[in-house]
């Protein structure tokens, strides 16, 4: 991999196929939504999607027919309530049956440390006493060689494509986080492709700091320059969360009609420019 | 002060039950109110822990996710969220995690995962997020959760996160050194657990509340210890902060968009 | 453990035992020499030494005869050649046996790790077709159960104490590292108790980056401010690294009496006191 | 240009295997000196990194140690060791990697632990550091070493790291797909390993050099490939630019106390 500027449109076309392991990671902070709305718009279908917390980006990529699996540890609205369109999918099979794979968060945390390191499987001490391990085969137990300790393992996360937003890239490519970082740094690391969305395209880095959480552009894919591209989600230092959309979601996405109605309008009919405005708007 | 809801005196209980020193993992919701307001009022020194990776948080309104800007903002230092489950929640330096759920059982296990079969669910719940490693890597864990028959039942439908297993030395038999759910603090009553069998049985119970109405809301065959106290009512100040910090929460939430 | 500020001699008198295992970390940046030489000083014995790069810091506590053992991964004086007491120790037994116990640097970056993340053992892609194996008992190898490949474990290092230098604590006790930060911070999370000196106190840390390396006061022991503590190697933004004196320690420590003089006369019948003198000599 | 010494020769015949889009992982002395010549040469953006953390580094003057402050200041980023080895060289994000030997045979397998008995040594040396697991995580290694009997031997005394192991597909059977040491550059000539055999042949030799002189400084039998090219001589401005170098570094260590 190595850095290439680009259109969103571009990123997504020559980065995602249909059937494709998906990552699209930020945690609460920097949730790549402008690239969920391309990647509905362009139509990809049979996707296995990755992330701890689907949250409202996957809601709506499931919702939208995109998605054969979830591989997961929380879904939720977070602070708000339910993720309409991931339960109809799992209870009602609508749009279609989602097949589901459950882990715990620290096991999604150190599957994808564990795919950022090169290694098969991660190995940690979790799941002890906890029913995940009946019901999801990709659990497993092995012992410390050393102590005789049971110890779970799952196995590593190496997407096909991983999608992060960021707050900057420098004109060569590196990318830099701030804030909470989430596990962004490893899914890139862990995939094969990457897409990333930034706030900003700078000249240089130079006042960064020594150990900031950055990617050299040697190790990142796509870059797109997506103002606002994390709505309703935030970008420290850019604009806020936008709480008050979170807690509309919930009344759009309960209804299948009304939620159909709304990606329409604001995804097919939308594109990555229209997430300007929405920065504006939540000013931090 | 007689002047408070129950869900107030549930938060209050449960911040009382926070130490100066604690180093606490913090959910959201409930267990995000009670360790603000004991930050707040007589733990200014408390660190709180999100589970987005920031380490000593002082939110001045409550956060809607558990990765609200303001966390970052007045952290001591955010981490990577691997860093965070390995080297701080799994490397045992958290001192109390506080966990709710959609169904516990008397021995503290709990489920947030589904309600009816796995496969076949009637409700599919969140998950278990962090809670799995939280319920068995912070030094204890602090329930906190409304009565309802619904809620704390005789068997729950998934074992999301272990409490105290079957009871008696049923944790520790799964390599669990941590002591697990120490108090269990609800709109009614505090229960903490048999020194034995394990099983939660009431130890105080809130001003006004019968037993009646603590039997009424839960599901399983309630014990009571043989010497009851009566849970201390919220402070003037604990609930003055509390409604400000919820004032200011509502306010900053509804002020967008 | 908590933050307690406290004299170099009484962090160590109150932290160190004989036979302790003693973790003093600092890759090339920050070692902590003057908590060396307060070890040696204070007579310390059989302590089982643990470093990645066992470097001019423990060819003196080893000359000095504080060692029992040494667990590391590479032994020598960077860019300069071999250290002359580790060698005669080895070799000779001078000033008595010393046993050892070898790994590469992969492995201990990944042990420490482990011993911070309170794990048992560390699984790595290791020493593949490596002969260390044969002669360390603590190398096993276990299999992914999920792909069956291959993996190295190690045991996690848990250490009694952990020593290291920062350039900051503020005075509630959080630290502060800057630059290269090698594996300080696992080595503090790793072990039981800790002992950090620092630079300078600071009154806060309000400027400092959201995502700086940092050990909050809570899960460090004992601080103690020694200005150029880490001299002959250097600390980011303070002191530039003594290249000539890693170059004359070649000199001093062949001979085992011009070494024991040395000893005698800057460790000794010196101080935590004279390191600031250092600092100023080597300013950045 | 003929002024120049053998080791001039190696390193600028080093240097020049390097190209502009390689991700280097860079251990002191010779690799050091090759790297950062390639980086002021004809692979300006060639990203170097040193094992204590620093990645994407540009140094004015050669580092004593691997980490020298300079390393910090004038890099992209720094890391952690344990990521470093972790998410950066196991994770296979590392194209070409440099080692040298106390002793090397045939296959490309170094030794850099002991001379003699592993416990009962003639002489000790620094051991693996780095080098295990560089020989196996890195897309290709290259092995820089001054050419002697005593370092070029038959059989070497412990295997530090792994080359071609016995040769053919050994390197293999250990589970490691990278490719290996894809030449071994000396100050007499450039070897390669055999297609098949992965023994190392001489495929080219450094002007003015002779077979007898090969043969001489290398203690297993010296394979010759049919057609053997002369290594190009370095460059003016190579010279130039490795002597300033040199220079440049050699007053910043000694400009000290």
């Amino acid at each position: 991999m190595v850095a290439r500027f680009m259109s969103l449109k571009e990123a997504v076309s020559s980065s995602v196929r249909h059937g494709d392991t998906v990552a699209m990671e930020g945690f609460t902070h920097l949730i790549p939504h402008a690239c969920g709305h391309e990647i509905i718009r362009q139509g990809l279908r049979d996707l296995t999607l990755i992330r701890m917390t689907p949250d409202v980006i996957y809601d709506q990529l499931i919702g939208a027919g995109c998605a054969r699996k979830l591989i997961f540890s929380w879904g939720g609205n977070p602070g708000v309530g339910s993720l309409h369109r991931l339960r109809d999918a799992v209870q009602d099979h609508w749009p279609h049956k989602l097949e589901i794979e459950e882990h715990s968060h620290a096991a999604m945390a150190n599957a994808y440390d564990a795919g950022a390191a090169g290694l098969p499987c991660a190995v940690f001490k979790g799941y002890r006493g906890a029913e995940l391990p009946r019901v999801n085969p990709n659990i497993k137990f092995i012992e410390c060689p050393f102590t005789g300790e049971r110890l779970a393992a799952v196995p590593a996360i190496r997407p096909d494509v991983a999608v992060v937003h960021a707050q900057k890239a420098n004109k060569k490519g590196d990318v830099l986080f701030e804030g909470i970082v989430g596990v962004q740094k490893e899914a890139v690391l862990a995939a094969k492709k990457s897409i990333i969305t930034v706030e900003e395209i700078v000249d240089n880095f130079d006042d960064v700091p020594f150990n900031a959480v950055m990617l050299p552009h040697w190790a990142v894919g796509a870059i797109v320059e997506v103002p606002g591209g994390a709505h309703p989600s935030y970008a420290q230092g850019y604009y806020k969360r936008d709480n008050a959309f979170y807690k509309a979601w919930d009344e759009i996405a309960k209804d299948r009609d009304s939620f159909a109605a709304w990606i329409d309008e604001n995804v097919i009919k939308g594109g990555p420019e229209d997430f300007a405005a929405r920065r504006n708007e939540n000013r931090a | 002060m007689t002047d408070y809801t129950a869900t107030e005196m549930m938060t209050v209980t449960a911040a009382r039950a926070l130490k100066n020193d604690d180093v606490c993992f913090v959910g959201i919701g409930m267990p995000s109110a009670a360790c603000n307001l004991a930050r707040l009022t007589h733990a200014p020194d408390i660190t709180l822990i999100y589970e987005s990776g920031t380490i000593g948080t002082k939110p001045d309104v409550l956060p809607l996710s558990i990765g609200d800007g303001e966390l970052c903002e007045t952290a001591v230092n955010t981490v990577s969220v691997p860093e965070m489950f390995r080297y701080w929640l799994q490397g045992g330096k958290i001192s109390v995690g506080f966990l709710g759920a959609a169904q516990l059982d008397k021995y503290g296990n709990i489920n947030t995962t589904v309600i009816g079969d796995y496969f076949d669910p009637k409700v599919r719940l969140p998950g278990g997020g962090g809670a799995p490693e939280i319920a068995t890597s912070c030094g204890e864990i602090f329930l906190v959760m409304k009565q309802s028959k619904r809620g704390f039942v005789e068997k729950i439908d998934f074992v999301t996160s272990l409490g105290y297993g079957k009871g008696g030395d049923d944790r520790a038999s799964y390599g669990v050194t941590t002591r697990g759910p120490s108090r269990l603090i609800t709109d009614l009553c505090i229960m903490e657990p048999h020194p034995v069998g394990k099983h939660f049985i009431v130890t105080s119970i809130h001003p006004g509340v019968t037993r009646e109405q603590i039997i009424e809301g839960t599901g399983w065959e309630v014990e009571f210890a043989d010497e009851i106290a009566e849970t201390p009512t919220p402070g003037t100040n604990e609930l003055t902060v509390l409604r400000d910090l919820h004032a200011r929460t509502a306010k900053a939430h509804e002020g967008q968009q």
